[in-house]
């Protein structure tokens, strides 16, 4: 297992003390096989215990850890030491405000993927003794990517739009509005339109495509946009010059 | 200090605690529910279940099979009767979640599609490819979001439950950007914690699952039950630990050591299956205790492969094929490439045993009701006993379900039935000792510990003393260290004064939880002289029924090691008998 | 380069007309949405190319010599550079924003692409064919 | 929130993407062959002219124009914003206006040829 010694350049905020953020260097001998995060925790461990960041499962599934590494929003547990140089400078997600070191403060992403009826809104109810709705494996292969989503907003961080009209709802929220619309058990696509259709829905986004870019689970959130926006398009063609067919 | 005024508090948002929370939220609108979790909800590590959940669905299947199964696997220290509830209860959890948009794997039929899981004779794990627990834990989440009762405190740290007089009446917990310490008045309290599995250095477990909630309890007096049952995973990335799911033996992924023999079959698990066509409960499809047991006894005979990361043996799954590896397994393979790189498709992975779920937990009768009134517990963190000595595989996100649910209408019931008259005064008093424990903590200038130091000499004595095979001595040792930690613990000091976000501090009230837990793993295994489940002693290596056939309890005490206590286990329909993974009966 | 915010959050401030010199991937997004100045420029001209058939062989003489200029020839040159990044960079990401089922599978994105290519060139064939 | 009118122009943005995107390079390429002398066939007087004088010629033309038109000026606000220009409403309207008189030119010169 072969060594490397790597500085890591991380910017620190306290919002107690600092006026400004600063970036800190520490030396840190890696492994090889280490991801930034391994890094991250060998500095709490044995350099500053003062450092503070979001972490959790190590296996890019729980979606804490999206940092800026070198400039790049990634997964820090995801983000392999190998595929770096000897210098590699962590800070949080840009867009986002900073409360403190790499974290920074995501209620507004959270009021927005709760703002655009993340759930299943039934075409038809079923009593639990009916047992579950058929969905054949075509139907569930529709909006399957779009479950993959971890809420990890780093799509967030990548897309300009969002980091200059902070109003912008988002990758992640309109993917998920999309999931549910795509699912052939859900009958709620009306009422996520008048959201996710709304001028800060998805007509901020003018197809960057960085998001799908940055994508550590590949849900392709550009792509469901750009589809949200030909839905809507043919549903205002349909309203508008055509208001004797119904919805 | 802020009072935060509510009926229900649940401490926990993983799949446990949401279900919980759904629950009451629709049971009754007005009822207010305080959902209090140390991560945001989707970061719970529910998310990180690959396999699938187990409920019968299938014409072929039985309640009568599944129960079989579950207790049979758990060597049978389950209660019956609390099984018998579990898997009565468990399809229609399913389908719920179904109903609720969980993009369960399908049929060509488009009926749900179910896998065979180890220790089962039948297929009845439903699945969502291999991230069953991501999709039913954002199934949950979002599910929630359309329920305004629901009020959510994301980033909130439970602290103490307050408790007076038998009674709980809700709890302290630090509100972890602001550093503030809040006072959560509430009727009932439901424990959904998580379990323990950072107690030790090698694990699947992410980083929250430090037994908080289990610790909680423990400290307001309600005993763990069977914590000497730490389930290890028989197939882990011999380099970080991560899981690749049983999933991969279901769909016919095979076991074979340095030598290519599929070594299974030497630990009474055969006579060896065609590869490609797993059989049903026998070879890699026996449960997980016998699997990491027969790896270390391949160890032990010089049969493992030894490699950078210690000795493994591999995992065969090539002759799946590429499509089917996509379409069952793309996280297992995406896991494999990216932290290994290795890919399934061409290539042998080493794999050896993991630490990986934790079947003991805070004491809880069939109702998920503690004996301290007004407190329940469900999901990992507690133990209901379905799991008994080895829990099987995909019975554990059920659980979460059932009992998730369970707890929640039995808190419904107590704020229903048992008047809240809490002595104000007492209560508060109460609370202010948690904050000024916590401020006591921070504040403290001069320490000769460290949190990491004490942390390492942990898992370091646990992996020594309380690992796949132990021995009383071991044991013994491991209760010494533990006790002589927990001393230690009293000289930390912290390096962090700050208020935002003080994340070192959130390590040490872990670290603390963690110690609490560890302890009482060391003590209830050195008690229990017999070999059982997961519990496996190299000096008493049979299972006794006359002395054992019963739960462990352990007492916290401040100072000392826990006052033990045993329970006898509920037996309905099946009285003990033998394991037979041998595949040779029908 | 930012400004300190209530709740003690700090803000990064996202510079409102240098934000895509950041990175490559947003001078590529740029370079693509420029492409319109061009494309725009160009129909202009074609409008202007119309009205002048419409008002005479003399007009139209006259338009030509207008594109006979150096400006005109750069301004072709640079026309087409433009024309061309603006087609591969749409025909690219067709499939992200028109995902085609076919049976059970989702058709692969190299599909769609290459179709889009193929006729992209024969279109491009037969104008030449037509028009040289 | 209220649904966005965007899609009107959305619509004409995207089919003029297509549209452009096939066919503009190879416009482009023969308005340079002309620029330089090498004046292929289509690009005279004549021809133009033929074309224009029939129902589907005019409609292709019109069409084709048109698209490119409404694409170029919905994308040019769309990078006018990004430019960090944030007169949005001011810029949308000058380049629908121009992309409507240029509908509307063409139109009509379109119609004149006979
Ligand atoms: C890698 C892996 C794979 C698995 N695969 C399967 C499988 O295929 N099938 C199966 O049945 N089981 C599986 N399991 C087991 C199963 O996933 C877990 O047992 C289950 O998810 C636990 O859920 P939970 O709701 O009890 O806790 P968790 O999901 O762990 O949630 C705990 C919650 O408690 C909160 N919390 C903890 N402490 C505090 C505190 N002090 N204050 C406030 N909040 C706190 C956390 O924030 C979190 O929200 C797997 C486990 C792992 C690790
Ligand atoms: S769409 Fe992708 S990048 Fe965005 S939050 Fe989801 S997983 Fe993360
Ligand atoms: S980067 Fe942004 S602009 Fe659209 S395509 Fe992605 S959301
Ligand atoms: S730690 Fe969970 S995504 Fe990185």
């Amino acid at each position: 297992m072969s060594e490397r010694q790597i500085q890591i350049e991380v910017l620190r905020y306290n919002p107690e003390t600092d006026i400004e953020p600063t970036i800190q260097a520490y030396t840190v001998s890696c492994l090889n096989e280490w991801v930034v995060l391994d890094a991250l925790n060998y500095i709490k461990d044995n350099l500053d215990a003062t450092l503070s960041y979001r972490w959790s499962c190590h296996m890019a599934v729980c979606g804490s850890c999206g940092m800026m590494i070198n400039g790049e929003p990634k997964l820090a547990c995801k983000a392999f030491i190998h595929e770096y140089s000897d210098r590699i400078r962590v800070e949080p997600l840009v867009h986002f405000p900073i409360k403190r070191d790499l974290i920074t403060d995501i209620e507004d992403f959270i009021a927005k993927f709760a703002s655009v009826k993340p759930y299943l809104i039934p075409k038809e109810k079923r009593p639990i003794s009916d047992g579950e709705y058929q969905q054949k494996p075509e139907d569930l292969l529709k909006f399957k990517q779009y479950t993959l989503c971890i809420n990890c907003m780093l799509c967030y961080s990548a897309c300009p739009k969002y980091g200059l009209v902070p109003e912008f709802i988002g990758p992640a929220a309109i993917s998920i509005a999309h999931r549910y619309n795509q699912d052939s058990r859900d009958g709620g696509r009306h009422h996520r339109q008048e959201i996710i259709a709304s001028s800060e829905g998805v007509w901020e986004c003018s197809f960057v495509g960085a998001c799908s870019e940055v994508c550590p689970k590949h849900v392709d959130p550009a792509g469901a946009l750009q589809q949200v926006k030909l839905a809507s398009t043919i549903d205002w063609y349909r309203e508008h010059l055509m208001p004797w067919v119904k919805k | 200090m802020d009072i935060i005024q509510t009926d229900i508090a649940i401490i926990g948002a993983g799949g446990a605690g949401l279900r919980a929370a759904i629950t009451l939220a629709e049971a009754n609108q007005k009822l207010r529910i305080a959902l209090i979790s140390k991560v945001y909800p989707m970061r719970s590590h529910t998310c990180a279940a690959e396999g699938g959940a187990a409920g019968v669905s299938k014409s072929d299947d039985s309640l009568d099979c599944h129960f079989e199964d579950t207790v049979g696997g758990g060597d049978w220290l389950c209660d019956q009767d609390a099984v018998e509830y579990f898997i009565k209860e468990a399809p229609r959890e399913l389908i719920q979640l179904e109903h609720w948009g969980c993009p369960w794997s399908r049929e060509q039929d488009g009926s749900v599609a179910v896998r065979p899981f180890g220790g089962m004779k039948i297929k009845r794990t439903w699945f969502a490819a291999d991230k069953s627990g991501f999709h039913i834990l954002h199934t949950l989440f979002q599910t929630s979001l359309k329920y305004p009762s629901i009020q959510r405190f994301d980033e909130y740290y439970a602290l103490d439950l307050i408790e007076d007089d038998g009674r709980c009446y809700g709890l302290t917990a630090l509100e972890i950007c602001s550093g503030q310490i809040k006072h959560f008045e509430a009727g009932a309290v439901i424990i959904a914690a998580g379990g323990a599995g950072r107690m030790f250095q090698f694990t699947t477990n992410g980083a929250i699952k430090t037994g908080d909630g289990m610790s909680l309890a423990y400290r307001a007096g309600v005993p763990l039950k069977d914590m000497e049952f730490i389930q290890y995973h028989p197939t882990g990335l011999p380099n970080t630990g991560i899981l690749l799911t049983e999933g991969c033996r279901g769909e016919g992924g095979i076991l074979i050591n340095k030598d290519g023999r599929r070594y299974l079959q030497d630990y009474g698990m055969g006579p060896e299956t065609p590869v490609g066509k797993p059989a049903l409960k026998t070879m890699e499809l026996g449960p997980r205790d016998r699997l990491s047991q027969a790896f270390w006894h391949e160890q032990q005979k010089g049969n493992t492969l030894s490699t950078q990361w210690g000795d493994c043996v591999l995992l065969d799954m090539r002759h799946l094929g590429e499509k089917k590896i996509n379409e069952r397994l793309p996280f297992v393979r995406d896991l494999s490439i990216s932290y290994l790189g290795m890919d399934p498709v061409k290539d042998l992975i080493p794999i050896r045993p993991v630490v990986h779920y934790c079947m003991g937990g805070i004491h809880t009768d069939i109702n998920a009701a503690t004996p301290l009134l007004g407190l329940f517990a469900a999901g990992e963190c507690a133990c209901v006993s379905i799991n008994g000595a080895n829990r099987l595989g995909s019975n554990s996100l059920t659980e979460l379900l059932v009992f998730g649910r369970r707890a929640a209408m039995s808190a419904i019931a107590c704020i229903q039935s048992i008047p809240r008259l809490g002595n104000k005064a007492a209560l508060t008093a109460k609370a202010e000792d948690s904050q000024s424990r916590i401020l006591a903590l921070v504040h403290k200038s001069r320490g000769s510990e460290t949190i990491s130091g004490i942390r390492k000499e942990m898992m370091q004595t646990l992996e020594e003393g309380a690992g796949i095979y132990r021995t009383g001595e071991s044991l013994s040792k491991t209760c010494e260290k533990i006790a002589e930690l927990r001393h230690r613990y009293t000289s930390i000091a912290l390096n962090d004064k700050t208020k935002v976000f003080n994340t070192e501090l959130l390590q040490a009230l872990e670290l603390s939880s963690m110690l609490n837990c560890a302890e009482a793993v060391a003590v209830c295994g050195r008690d229990r002289k017999e070999s059982r489940g997961a519990h496996q002693r190299l000096d008493f290596t049979a299972r006794d029924d006359t002395n054992f056939l019963k739960h462990t309890l352990a007492y916290y005490h401040p100072k000392d090691p826990p006052r033990i206590e045993y329970l006898d286990v509920v037996i309905t329909k099946s009285r003990p008998g033998v394991r037979d993974y041998s595949g040779v009966r029908k | 380069m930012g400004k300190k915010m209530n709740k003690n959050s700090y803000i990064r401030e996202v510079p409102r007309a240098s934000w895509f010199l950041k990175q490559p991937r947003y001078i590529r997004y740029m370079a693509r949405e420029v492409t319109s100045l061009f494309i725009g420029a160009y129909t202009l001209m074609l409008v202007i190319a119309i009205k002048r058939v419409a008002e005479g062989p003399d007009a139209f003489q006259n338009f030509l010599e207008i594109l006979y200029s150096p400006l005109g020839i750069l301004f072709n040159i640079s026309t087409l550079l433009a024309a061309l990044y603006h087609s591969t960079s749409w025909f690219n990401v067709t499939p992200q924003a028109m995902p085609i089922q076919w049976g059970e599978e989702f058709v692969s994105g190299r599909i769609i692409v290459g179709a889009h290519y193929i006729i992209w060139i024969a279109i491009s064939i037969l104008i030449l064919v037509f028009g040289v | 929130m209220s649904k966005s009118n965007k899609p009107i122009v959305w619509g004409l943005f995207a089919a003029g993407g297509m549209a452009t995107a096939l066919v503009t390079p190879v416009l482009t390429f023969l308005t340079l062959l002309t620029a330089l002398h090498f004046t292929p066939s289509l690009f005279t007087y004549e021809c133009l002219h033929t074309m224009a004088s029939y129902w589907i010629g005019k409609l292709i033309i019109f069409v084709f124009v048109t698209l490119s038109l409404w694409h170029s000026a919905h994308r040019m606000r769309i990078t006018a914003h990004d430019f960090g220009i944030r007169s949005d409403l001011l810029i949308a309207i000058i380049l629908y206006c121009v992309a409507a008189i240029g509908t509307i030119l063409t139109g009509f010169s379109l119609l004149s040829i006979h």
